[in-house]
């Protein structure tokens, strides 16, 4: 990745888009604010130089310390992180795109953190973000039909969350 | 090993002959009448491939074995084969009972007789059938039926009237007289024909007025249109 | 035997007739049953040995051949389950239709000269006909067993059959042509001779039409390429997918009765039924008519030849669908009307004007002057005096080879016989 | 009479009312390698809609992946795509070094090639047998599975496993190969040669087989892409892209020096067509047939990596190292890597918060992807033609669902 180079492009293209970067990870990556999300991907795809046509993987990472002794010593509040994996087959370049959303919409247990969907921009989208939606409870606004994939359609709660809790039964099967 | 049976000497105690008769008769009829009174379509469809089949059993009974088969292969495994795709078809849940209120019962039972009557009358009143076949039918082939295609009366007796030939002329084979004796020269050769043409423009006109009408848009995409705004 | 039941044993006349007629049926029966157990058997043996595996070994002795007989009680073992949506009564009675139907066909096919259930003289029109009401069977199975599955399976049999019924017609009027009657006795008398006398080699289009009916006779069988209607990838099991135990074992051996039916048409109307590539019996002086017992062993022998080539057709179809993928059901259409009607057609044409421009044979026919070809069409190949016949249905009289007794015995309607 | 002719715009014409069924071709159908639900909408035989269903082998291992440290969560790693259980192992373990910057030695790394190659084979091969069942023969099956039992026996000297090996671990492999496994496994490779060529006559040149995957389920490069397809349907569709050649630093370190071209169509030809039958004339680039094809080239492709593998693994001397400790701490800081799957490109993303356990680890599979297309693929298709679509997508259902 041409590292700063690059972040100067977009930059420039988007004022205010870039929220954080860490270039020296592994895995440089930037951050940026869930408004402007949708507008930097479809810039990314279609108008960069080096066109990021796939977009390999979408995660959900939910930084939320459980028990309370080690929540003492963490340095980050909680918070729900959604990291883009891109990669151009063009150039053969990878980029990752974070974006940081509060764990529950204005800290209401329940409502789920939104951001724009990508399914208008890469189609595979439309499953992966399904599946975050399922496993991790993220809301994508603009999605065609966002229903769960991989868990029954009737299940509640959303497993990978830190604070998740295993239903007793389902359908009268005993889970606990 | 098994010779053809020819008709015994003395009568039997159980005449094979006419018990197998009155078998594939009564099956014929049996199921004709199952075929009215059942409500499931497709059972009926079924009773009708009985039915038939009993008629082809009675063909064979007779000796025609030709013709017998023929009803096999063209009614039961050809029409009726056709018969049972389009009942079978349509025969999802709703269709499958069809119910026939007792005043078309009535009705029906009333037209049905009338016929019935009619063709009682008809049949029973044919010279030619009152009289016991002629001669012995023995093995049969399918050569008379060729003849009677060619005209030749073959259920009448041509020895019996022959018309002079023109003078100097021995007919040449027995064929060659029948051909030119006008009461065996009629058969039934023409009306044969003529309803098969008829049947032939009956079934034109049917295949055009029933043929697929296209929609304006082809299906596919509309119903995917219907889908798009819901789909990906 | 009914002779013999009535004057030796002194039955009365009506149980004679009686117990031949169970006789005669239990024996067809048992061709189908015993045929059944051991394709069976030589299905999975044939299937191993193409996948590079044994088969069965263990059961019954070295090369496991009672494999079949531990089926068959398995299959009567199984519980005797239908589908809650079933129409009951066609759901029970759709196997046994499908039997039946192959089962009457045998009535009339001609093991050897003279063992045959019924010698029809229409009989290969009778067989055709019997072999398309299998697929009735096959419809009610499908429609009564109320799974979508199972109506896919029906449809795309009964659209298969009946549309390939027209092309193996056609196929079968070639060797009636030929012979001059449907009596498949007669057929397979006028192959007797050296194997050159076979209807396979009596023309080129013969040799074409004998492949078109092949490919037929496995279409309008289900099997091989063909096999569209139990396609398991895609169906499931098609049409028998909710049959279980013994009404299942029913669907099994109409199959495989009718792959041994259709195959032994195919040796009778082809590769000259019963008599081997050689003629033994007329170079020893013996002849397959009625008489003595010596006849009988050669009718025994010829009954052998028969089985023989039968059975090589089944072995083949067995190859045939080991290796070969399954076609798709628009695919099968299309070589039904696109490939298999048209060239039919076409060589029945050709035989025809073989038939017409050469009737002796090719060397006979080619050695006459053409001037003579023309009259030659008139006066028949017999090249007797010119008298107007009447339709050429019955037989160019070509010396029969055995000298015995005219096969087709006189109609009573003497008038009519020229 | 105007009014009958057919260009009167006041006739509507409409079809004949047949109804669309709607029908499963449910989890338990023979024919879709593993619990997957398709429901097709269909208008008699043609399948005018299919939507599939996913999930019914949901075992949620990422979730577990949180409480078990990196080396105890290898076992997992096998169960996701069973049939290559060693590609997955490697996968996930290159994904640790990479976030430890842990280095390999050489010696190791040769020997994970030469495993990995070996695990390719083995996996095209249940592949290409599977999809002679879809379409009907059953032979080939038992073929493909004749050698495959010959792979798993060398796999099973290796690390005692026929199916879930977890022989590659973080930090190297559990064990150094048993002496004599070499010359074994080079007797494999020679019978193999001949083997191969059976395949084509039995399938990949079978007039039927032609006539049933050729112009089947044409996928477009730019909707390959789109649709984040991998591995040999991407290829089949034409796209060159191989990670072992274009993929990250680490995962293309291991096969520097290795020689082998990229199975893929490039402007009309595949590489060293001249050994292998030629395109047939109906086939159209990204169709079932072709994504076939790619997978029979990548067996002899890997089958010459895994002999430059064994003569460089071989060449190497000393030990190959022992992995990493059990409760090895994982640093702070994330890392994704992608590595060349038989089915495509497996990617493993893992999150480190310093403890030996992770604080997140998310598997981005390669058949997830390449399902995802096959509701474009088979609209308007036939029934029969669904398996022939979705048996040359390849799929795996343990890695679909995880």
């Amino acid at each position: 990745m041409r590292g700063p180079a690059f972040l100067e492009k977009i930059e420039a293209a988007f004022p205010g888009a870039v929220a954080g970067t860490h270039l020296e990870a592994i895995d440089p990556w930037v951050e940026v604010t869930a408004e402007k999300l949708l507008p930097v991907c479809r810039w990314l795809k279609e108008s960069s130089d080096s066109r990021f046509d796939s977009l390999e993987c979408i995660t959900a990472v939910d930084w939320l310390e459980p028990d309370p002794k080690k929540a003492a010593k963490v340095t980050w509040q909680p918070h729900t992180e959604i990291v883009y994996h891109l990669w151009s087959t063009v150039s053969r370049v990878s980029l990752v795109l974070k974006v940081k959303l509060p764990r529950w919409k204005d800290d209401l247990p329940g409502s789920l953190p939104a951001v724009a969907s990508v399914a208008g921009v890469w189609r595979t989208a439309d499953w992966h973000e399904r599946e975050v939606y399922d496993l991790s409870g993220i809301e994508f606004t603009g999605h065609p039909d966002l229903r769960r994939i991989l868990c029954p359609e009737d299940w509640e709660g959303f497993p990978l969350r830190k604070d998740y809790q295993m239903p007793l039964e389902y359908h009268g099967i005993r889970a606990k | 090993m098994m010779e053809s049976p020819t008709l015994p000497v003395f009568v039997a105690a159980i005449n094979w002959h006419s018990l197998l008769f009155y078998l594939f008769a009564s099956a014929a009829c049996g199921f004709a009448v199952a075929v009215v009174l059942t409500e499931n379509v497709v059972r009926m469809a079924f009773y009708l491939v009985l039915s038939l089949g009993a008629t082809a059993g009675l063909f064979f009974l007779a000796g025609a074995d030709f013709v017998g088969a023929m009803q096999l292969m063209i009614y039961v495994g050809g029409t009726l084969v056709l018969l049972v795709f389009g009942v079978m078809l349509t025969a999802q849940a709703p269709l499958v009972s069809i119910r026939t209120s007792p005043a078309d019962k009535v009705l029906g039972g009333l037209v049905a007789a009338s016929l019935l009557a009619v063709l009682l009358q008809s049949a029973f009143s044919v010279e030619a059938w009152r009289r016991p076949a002629v001669g012995d039918v023995g093995t049969p082939s399918a050569t008379p039926l060729g003849m009677a295609l060619l005209g030749v009366r073959v259920d009448a007796d041509p020895t019996t009237e022959t018309t002079a030939l023109p003078a100097g002329q021995r007919p040449v084979s027995a064929t060659q007289a029948a051909a030119l004796n006008p009461s065996t020269r009629s058969g039934y050769l023409l009306p044969f024909e003529i309803v098969s043409v008829h049947l032939l423009v009956v079934l034109v006109g049917a295949a055009y007025l029933a043929r697929a009408k296209r929609r304006r848009t082809p299906r596919s995409t509309e119903t995917a249109g219907l889908d798009a705004g819901g789909g990906p | 035997m009914a002779d013999f039941l009535i004057f030796t044993a002194g039955l009365p006349e009506w149980l004679a007739w009686s117990v031949t007629a169970g006789v005669a049926a239990f024996l067809v029966l048992n061709v189908i049953a015993g045929g059944a157990l051991v394709f069976i058997w030589a299905e999975r043996k044939i299937a191993a040995r193409i996948q590079d595996r044994l088969g069965p070994t263990r059961t019954g002795g070295r090369f496991g051949w009672l494999q079949s007989l531990a089926d068959g009680i398995k299959l009567l073992a199984k519980e005797d389950l239908m589908p809650a949506g079933a129409d009951g009564m066609l759901f029970k009675l759709a196997p046994y239709v499908s039997f039946c139907a192959s089962f009457c066909a045998f009535i009339a096919l001609p093991f050897a000269f003279d063992f045959v259930g019924q010698r029809l003289n229409v009989g290969v029109f009778f067989v055709v006909a019997v072999l398309g009401l299998e697929v009735f069977g096959v419809i009610l199975a499908g429609y009564a067993s109320a799974s979508k599955w199972s109506l896919f399976g029906a449809m795309r049999e009964a659209a298969q059959v009946v549309s390939y019924e027209v092309p193996l017609g056609m196929c079968v009027v070639v060797p009636v042509m030929l012979a001059g009657s449907m009596d498949l006795v007669t057929i397979a008398e006028k192959q007797s001779g050296w194997l050159t006398n076979w209807y396979l080699f009596h023309d080129p289009f013969t040799f074409v039409i004998f492949w078109v009916y092949v490919t037929c006779a496995v279409a309008s069988v289900n099997r091989a390429p063909f096999d569209l209607a139990e396609a398991e990838s895609e169906l499931v099991a098609g049409f028998h997918t909710e049959y279980s135990g013994l009404r299942w074992s029913f669907f099994f051996m109409a199959e495989y009765g009718s792959m041994f039916l259709v195959s032994a048409l195919a040796a009778i109307l082809f590769l000259g039924g019963w008599n081997g590539p050689i003629p033994l019996a007329a170079l020893l002086g013996f002849s397959a008519g009625t008489g003595d017992t010596a006849n009988y062993w050669v009718r025994l022998v010829g009954c052998g030849n028969l089985m023989g080539k039968a059975t090589l057709g089944v072995l083949v179809m067995m190859w045939v669908r080991w290796t070969l993928p399954r076609l798709r059901i628009d695919q099968v259409m299309t070589t039904c009307l696109k490939y298999c009607t048209p060239i039919a057609a076409l060589m029945f044409a050709g035989v025809m004007f073989w038939q017409l421009l050469l009737p002796g044979g090719l060397i006979r026919g080619l050695a006459r002057p053409a001037g003579e070809i023309r009259e030659g069409w008139l006066e028949g190949p017999g090249g007797r005096a010119a008298t107007l016949r009447p339709l050429p249905l019955a037989a160019p009289a070509a010396p029969a080879p055995t000298p015995a007794q005219p096969l087709v015995s006189k109609p009573s309607l003497s008038w009519v016989q020229p | 009479m105007a009014s009958l002719t057919n260009d009167d715009p006041r006739i509507i014409e409409f079809d004949v009312r047949t109804d669309e069924m709607l029908v499963n071709m449910g989890p338990q159908h023979p024919s879709t390698h593993g619990v997957l639900r398709l429901v097709l909408r269909t208008d008699g035989e043609v399948v005018s809609e299919l939507e599939p269903h996913i999930g019914y082998l949901h075992r949620c291992a990422e979730k577990i992946g949180e409480n078990l440290t990196a080396r105890q969560w290898i076992p997992y790693t096998d169960r996701m795509d069973y049939l290559a259980a060693m590609n997955m192992n490697l996968g996930w373990a290159l994904v640790v070094e990479k976030l430890m910057r842990h280095e390999v030695s050489e010696k190791a790394r040769h020997l994970r090639v030469l495993i990995a190659e070996l695990g390719r084979i083995s996996s095209h091969l249940v592949g290409m047998g599977a999809y002679g069942l879809d379409l009907g023969t059953f032979s080939p099956f038992l073929y493909a599975f004749r050698e495959r039992e010959k792979i798993l026996d060398l796999f099973e000297e290796t690390c005692g496993a026929r199916l879930t090996y977890s022989y590659i671990t973080v930090g190297g492999l559990t064990a150094d190969l048993p002496p004599g496994w070499l010359e074994k496994c080079e007797a494999f490779l020679d019978q193999f040669e001949p083997v191969i060529q059976e395949y084509h006559t039995l399938l990949t040149t079978n007039a039927i087989f032609v006539k049933r995957t050729a112009a089947i389920g044409v996928l477009s490069p730019e909707m390959a892409i789109d649709y984040g397809c991998s591995g040999p349907v991407l290829r089949g569709s034409g796209v060159d892209q191989d990670l072992r050649r274009d993929g990250e630093s680490i995962y293309t370190s291991m096969y520097d020096g290795y020689a082998f071209e990229v199975a893929v169509q490039k402007d009309g030809r595949y590489p060293r067509d001249h050994i292998y039958p030629a395109v047939p004339t109906e086939a159209v680039l990204g169709d079932c047939w072709h994504r076939f094809f790619v997978r029979m080239l990548e067996v002899v492709q890997s089958m010459d990596l895994v002999r430059q593998a064994i003569d460089r693994y071989s060449a190497c001397k000393g030990s190959i190292g022992e992995p990493l400790k059990l409760m090895e701490k994982i640093p702070v800081g994330d890392a994704y890597l992608e590595t060349e799957c038989p089915k495509g490109q497996m990617g493993f993303y893992l999150v480190g918060d310093g403890s030996p356990i992770p604080w997140r680890v998310r598997a981005r599979s390669s058949s997830f992807s390449n399902l995802s297309v096959v509701h474009e693929l088979c609209r308007g298709c036939l029934i029969a033609d669904v398996p022939a679509i979705v048996g040359s997508l390849d799929i795996v259902m343990g890695e679909i669902d995880r």
